[in-house]
């Protein structure tokens, strides 16, 4: 086997690298080509794609192609943020694989100039129970054994964000966690963070300058994460001896807290030039990305990087991914002063190279030339065109009809179908996952875990910025594009709940094989929905992630785009209303219209296990209108809850309401949707909804700000005694708490 | 001072409070953060910050109370504040304690006065095992001590804990003495001011005899794991905070609380 | 049926990084024991068990680890199991305790 | 000067009721073996050491627990010392490491 091919490289791509260099590549740069013409490094099989999303605004000063995407959000301040996936290594050890994945996107930020203030977890797994209809019923189903694992997995990664971004001085202050049995081989773990700084601390990933200083900072080196390129051992020891090779990358939170602060004051200080993490492919990656941006050559010496194992080889060290370490640009006469502050923090940090004008990376190693290639060649990559074939499977998906196979249930099945699918994982309390993360650190948090969307104060102004991250995998199932549309608008509209107005979105695309042209079907469509979810609801993409190859026995997981949506709120005066009830008489509204869109809905996957028919309608007109109401509720106080309607429905906004207040309430089932049968009414999840709650005082505000916003409202009942549609607030608090992990 | 992001907005220091400013040494130690949190919530009583290095060997001349921060001092690595304790700047913070100064060890500022030996007890991992980030209630048991003089006794206050290791231990003969002298500052309770050490929703980290918090021998150095500083504005959950800090600058500060 | 008693020690893979272990022997080094070299820092699990033999206990024990108290992705481990002395079940897994 | 192996295993003291041994222990009993009894933990601190003699390597090691690895207001300690094969010395401390 030719060792390119071991190495990951078709030989075409081999061909390419041997004509870009008129030569062939020697092990060292065959190991750096390999690593970075990867899937996860050169997006290629998807960058064609990505192009197709917008990304520009009037406030977007930085789009994709940087570490993380910039917006101007006034008072000279720029907010910076970025989400991640780390779903594979959490799989092999949950604890590292997601406490990495928050450290790595911590460091994207950080590279931008501004300090990470807030990270929100997103996560899926596959069924934490081997019961109920939905978990037998598919063919992943979770027996007990899965469902044991589920729960491992479950566990670790929650006490992996805990452990690093408590201990990282990073305030986790919201997420989601959702379960479906196609994520019982392939968890996913998006992780995303945001920075505010004031413009002028922008730091850009370039090696501007000849003549200027690169500075490796932070962790020592060591063979992690060094993955495919290992067979390129040399005598050392033979390729199969794994036991040289760590298989787990283990994140130090102390050394990264270290890193940042040192970081930090070189940008006040004024002391980089160019700043980059590094991440994917290690000091490859940084050295070649930071010359292609610039322009500029590197000439790298490895003899300088500080290693935490003695007989390392040029290729390990050049493409360990080892954690919590940052490559700076400084000029020469900033260095000593540059290498003082990080020994004030305590940071190791080594001269590693210098910017040349020779548009090359030239490696040097024991006063040996072990690599010298163009660096806009290894970061440029290939970009491919991958076939792609719309998937048979979803004619039968569409044809179910849920109005044939779904029962209308009576008034009299009320209590108990509330109570069931409350018990449904997807609507579990999950404090007791936020609970373990330090979710008030910097005092900026006025709405934390448990509101539909974070909300966060900028000290020093009276702004605030909202920021929500949702996915719909089972929508996506049935229809890519339009499930995708139905993410980015779950997520907008949980930024305008809390009186946000939603500029910008960063997306992070879970996806299997892309060498499978169905795959790359569901990807695609998916991105023609972001696409114009982008363009309708006017939120530039700001950037993101892709993670392919999420399948296990070549059966891929649902596509599954999480979609992070952040808002401004010019002038925050007190904490926005919250979901729970008030008191008791307040009038209760449904605002926004319910179609029939019980196909895709949690009751009917929970209590029946049915999926088919068409994701859930949505109008773009309806939505924009309902974030100017929403927006306007907030700002005028109109209202004493405000909860936007998603999984489960009405009903379950409903139980929601309740269960946030111990509060009953008293409404008429019919009240909102008379022309739907029962079950419809209650559980389509129709999108562009929310329920509200006022004192008697403000019906006729609300009324008319509803008019004016031309959407449909209904007023449905009260806020009374301690049930919800006849099922006791404790039975639906109990059932709320069947899967505390 | 322009307010940088994470730092709280700075009025300028010494205008407002009572007299001359108050001011407050925080030693940061590698891997503390609560840092910034205990200077905006100390700016809210009137009293000014200055931040020590670890490796530093004094303090400001000018200090007249030292306020150790919550964090995660050399990552919490071996045991919360095990490593810390060696750090140059805790001999200084020993002498002023010996000498009366005021000393409130907060969270992980607590576990490094256990260790330093200047607070009695340890504590140890939660007993349930997990981090724990909610609020708590707790009851002033003892108001003679610069950090609750100017709380009522057996007051009910609702303060943040955030911590992993926050399970307050000794054994039984300093326990006793603990009780006799009056030391415990602080002990979980529920809303309505009721101990129950075997209650794990209201005394959540299952400390012996619910101690939250507690003092020396001479009263004036205090360790507790609640994080005051974390419940200075209503806005952000609780102000039941500010006593511990209004105490500290002596008698509740001019400024009203920030809405 | 006899009494065994077992003790299960964890530890992680030398190859791994250990973040804990540096800094426990960067501490040890800064108090004046320069001698000190790579800690790594594992785990033991004490515990006692019925069985029928020596051989069963070993076995069931080994399982233990496979299913619950290991995690082979990132950790070796090895096992001890004793007869337990009837009376003395729980002194038998602290022998050397300091006073 | 030889080279050592050491291996401090510290654990709580018995009236902390180690809660982390029960969990442990209530997991056990919930996979299945019903048999198994008073689970207690311990963390291990492996190092080597190079020392005079064996016994000058376990005074200096006992003085390392009571000044910096262990905490006697909660924990107790055990201490043990072994010539560490000259070669393999990583090797020593997980003989009987499982394939
Ligand atoms: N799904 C996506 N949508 C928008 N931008 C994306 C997406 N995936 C990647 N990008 C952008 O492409 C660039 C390269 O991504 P990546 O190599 O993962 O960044 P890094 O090397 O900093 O981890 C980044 O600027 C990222 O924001
Ligand atoms: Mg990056």
């Amino acid at each position: 086997m030719d060792m390119h091919k071991e190495l990951g490289l078709t030989d075409d791509e081999y061909g390419e690298i041997c004509k870009i260099l008129g030569r062939e590549p020697n092990h060292t740069e065959l190991a750096m080509f390999s690593v970075m013409w990867s899937e996860h490094c050169s997006y290629k099989s998807s960058r064609l794609h990505l192009k197709r999303l917008p990304s520009d605004a009037p406030y977007v000063i930085l789009g994709p192609g940087e570490n993380a995407g910039v917006i101007d959000i006034g008072d000279g301040l720029a907010l910076v943020m970025r989400i991640e996936s780390h779903n594979h290594p959490s799989y092999v050890e949950p604890y590292q694989g997601a406490a990495t994945g928050v450290g790595g996107i911590i460091r994207d930020i950080l590279t931008m100039g501004a300090r990470p203030i807030a990270s929100f977890d997103s996560l899926r797994f596959g069924l934490p129970t081997h019961e109920g209809p939905a978990a037998g019923g598919d063919s992943t189903g979770a027996n007990e054994v899965i469902a044991a694992k589920n729960r491992w997995l479950a566990r670790g990664v929650v006490s992996g964000i805990s452990g690093y971004g408590n201990a990282v001085g990073v305030p986790t202050v919201g997420g989601e966690i959702q379960y479906d049995p196609c994520y019982s081989g392939n968890p996913l773990v998006n992780v995303l963070c945001l920075g505010v700084m004031p413009i002028d601390q922008l730091q850009r990933g370039a090696a501007a300058g000849v003549g200027n200083i690169g500075l490796l900072i932070g962790a020592s080196t060591g063979r992690d994460g060094i993955g495919g390129v290992s067979v390129l051992a040399s005598s050392g020891f033979d390729a199969q001896d794994t036991s040289k090779r760590p298989s787990v990358q283990v994140g130090d939170p102390f050394e990264e807290k270290k890193v940042i602060e040192a970081c930090l004051e070189l940008f006040e200080r004024k002391l980089t030039v160019g700043m980059q993490d590094l991440g994917g492919a290690g000091l490859t990656c940084a050295t070649a990305e930071t010359a292609a941006r610039a322009n500029t050559g590197l000439r790298v010496n490895l003899d300088a990087v500080q290693l935490r194992e003695s007989d390392m080889e040029p290729f390990e060290i050049l493409t360990s991914e080892s954690q919590e370490r940052m490559f700076a640009i400084v000029e020469p006469g900033d260095v000593e002063e540059a290498l003082a502050v990080c020994e004030k923090w305590e940071t190791p940090v080594a001269v590693v190279g210098e910017v040349t004008a020779d548009q090359s990376l030239v490696v040097q190693s024991q006063g040996r030339i072990v690599c010298d290639v163009p660096p806009a060649a290894l970061d440029e990559g290939v970009v491919y065109d991958r076939p792609a074939r719309r998937p048979e499977r979803l004619d039968a998906l569409l044809a179910r009809d849920p109005n044939q196979d779904l029962p209308q249930i009576t008034e009299r099945d009320v209590p108990a179908q509330l109570v069931a699918l409350m018990s449904s994982p997807n609507l579990a309390d999950s404090s007791w996952a936020w609970r373990q993360y330090d979710h008030q650190l910097f005092l900026n948090t006025v709405m934390g875990p448990g509101s539909d969307a974070a909300v966060l104060r900028v000290k020093g102004t009276s702004r605030a910025i909202a920021v929500a991250i949702d996915g719909m995998g089972r929508y996506c199932r049935l229809d890519p594009r339009h499930g995708s549309e139905l993410a980015v608008a779950e997520a907008a509209r949980n930024v305008a709940t809390v009186g946000a107005r939603p500029v910008a979105m960063v997306d992070c695309l879970n996806f299997g094989n892309p060498e499978s042209p169905e795959v790359m079907w569901e990807f695609s469509d998916a991105v023609d929905g972001i696409r114009t979810a982008s363009l309708e609801l006017a939120l530039p993409v700001i950037g993101g992630n892709v993670s392919f190859y999420n399948e296990t026995d070549g059966k891929a997981i649902d596509p599954t785009p999480i979609i992070g949506v952040v808002g401004l709120i010019g002038n925050l005066s007190a904490v926005p209303i919250g979901i729970g009830f008030r008191q008791a008489g307040d009038v209760i509204f449904v605002v926004g219209e319910t179609g029939s869109d019980l196909g895709a809905s949690e009751w009917a996957w929970w209590c029946h296990d049915f999926v088919g028919g068409s994701a859930p309608s949505m109008d773009y007109r309806a939505e924009r209108h309902l974030h100017d109401f929403l927006i306007h509720i907030q700002s005028e106080r109109l209202a004493a809850s405000v909860h936007d309607v998603s999984l489960g429905g009405v009903a379950t906004t409903l139980v929601e309401c309740a269960l946030a207040s111990d509060l009953g309430c008293q409404v008429d089932a019919h009240a909102w949707a008379p022309q739907l049968g029962l079950s419809t009414a209650l559980f389509s999840e129709t999108s562009g909804r929310a329920v509200l709650s006022c004192v008697p005082s403000q019906v006729r505000a609300i009324q008319s700000a509803a008019h004016e916003a031309e959407l449909p409202l209904w007023q449905i009942g009260e806020v009374s005694g301690s049930q919800v549609m006849g099922a006791d607030v404790a039975d639906l608090r109990a059932a709320s708490l069947t899967h505390q992990l | 001072m322009i307010a940088s992001l994470a730092n709280p907005s700075l009025k300028a220091s010494g205008s407002e409070g009572p007299g001359p400013s108050f001011v407050v040494a925080v030693p940061i130690f590698p891997g503390s953060n609560c840092e910034h949190d205990t200077q905006y919530a100390l700016v809210q009583v009137g009293a000014e910050t200055v931040f020590v290095h670890h490796s530093d060997k004094a303090l400001p001349a000018e200090t007249a109370a030292i306020y150790i921060p919550g964090g995660f001092a050399h990552g919490d690595y071996l045991r919360a504040g095990a490593i810390a304790r060696f750090s140059p700047i805790t001999a200084a913070i020993g002498r002023a304690g010996a000498d009366g100064m005021p000393v409130l060890g907060v969270c992980n500022g607590f576990q490094i006065l256990c260790e330093m030996g200047l607070l009695p007890g340890a504590l140890a991992p939660n007993t349930q095992g997990r981090f724990l980030c909610r609020d708590v209630h707790v009851k002033v048991e003892n108001i003679a001590t610069p950090f609750s003089r100017a709380m009522v006794l057996n007051q009910v206050l609702r303060i943040p804990i955030n911590h992993r290791q926050g399970r307050y231990f000794a054994d039984d003969a300093t326990l006793r003495h603990l009780a006799d002298n009056g030391q415990i500052l602080f002990r979980y309770c529920d809303a309505a001011g009721m101990v129950d050490e075997s209650d794990l929703v209201h005394n959540p980290n299952g400390s012996i005899m619910a101690i939250a918090g507690v003092t020396n021998e001479n009263g004036n150095v205090v360790g507790m794991m609640p994080h005051p500083e974390r419940a200075i504005e209503s806005r952000l959950g609780s102000a039941d905070g500010r006593p511990v800090l209004e105490s500290l600058v002596g008698g509740s500060s001019p400024g009203a609380e920030r809405e | 049926m006899g009494e065994y008693a077992v003790t299960v020690t964890v530890s992680p893979k030398a190859e791994l990084r250990d973040p804990e272990g540096k800094a426990i022997g960067d501490a040890l080094h800064a108090l004046g024991w320069p001698a000190v070299t790579t800690v790594h820092v594992g785990r033991t699990i004490n515990f006692g068990i019925a069985a029928d033999s020596l051989a069963e206990a070993q076995s069931q024990v080994k399982e233990m680890c496979e299913t619950l108290l290991v995690n082979p992705a990132i950790e070796d481990y090895t096992i001890s199991v004793r007869d337990a002395p009837e009376s003395a079940l729980a002194e038998s897994a602290q022998i050397g305790t300091s006073s």
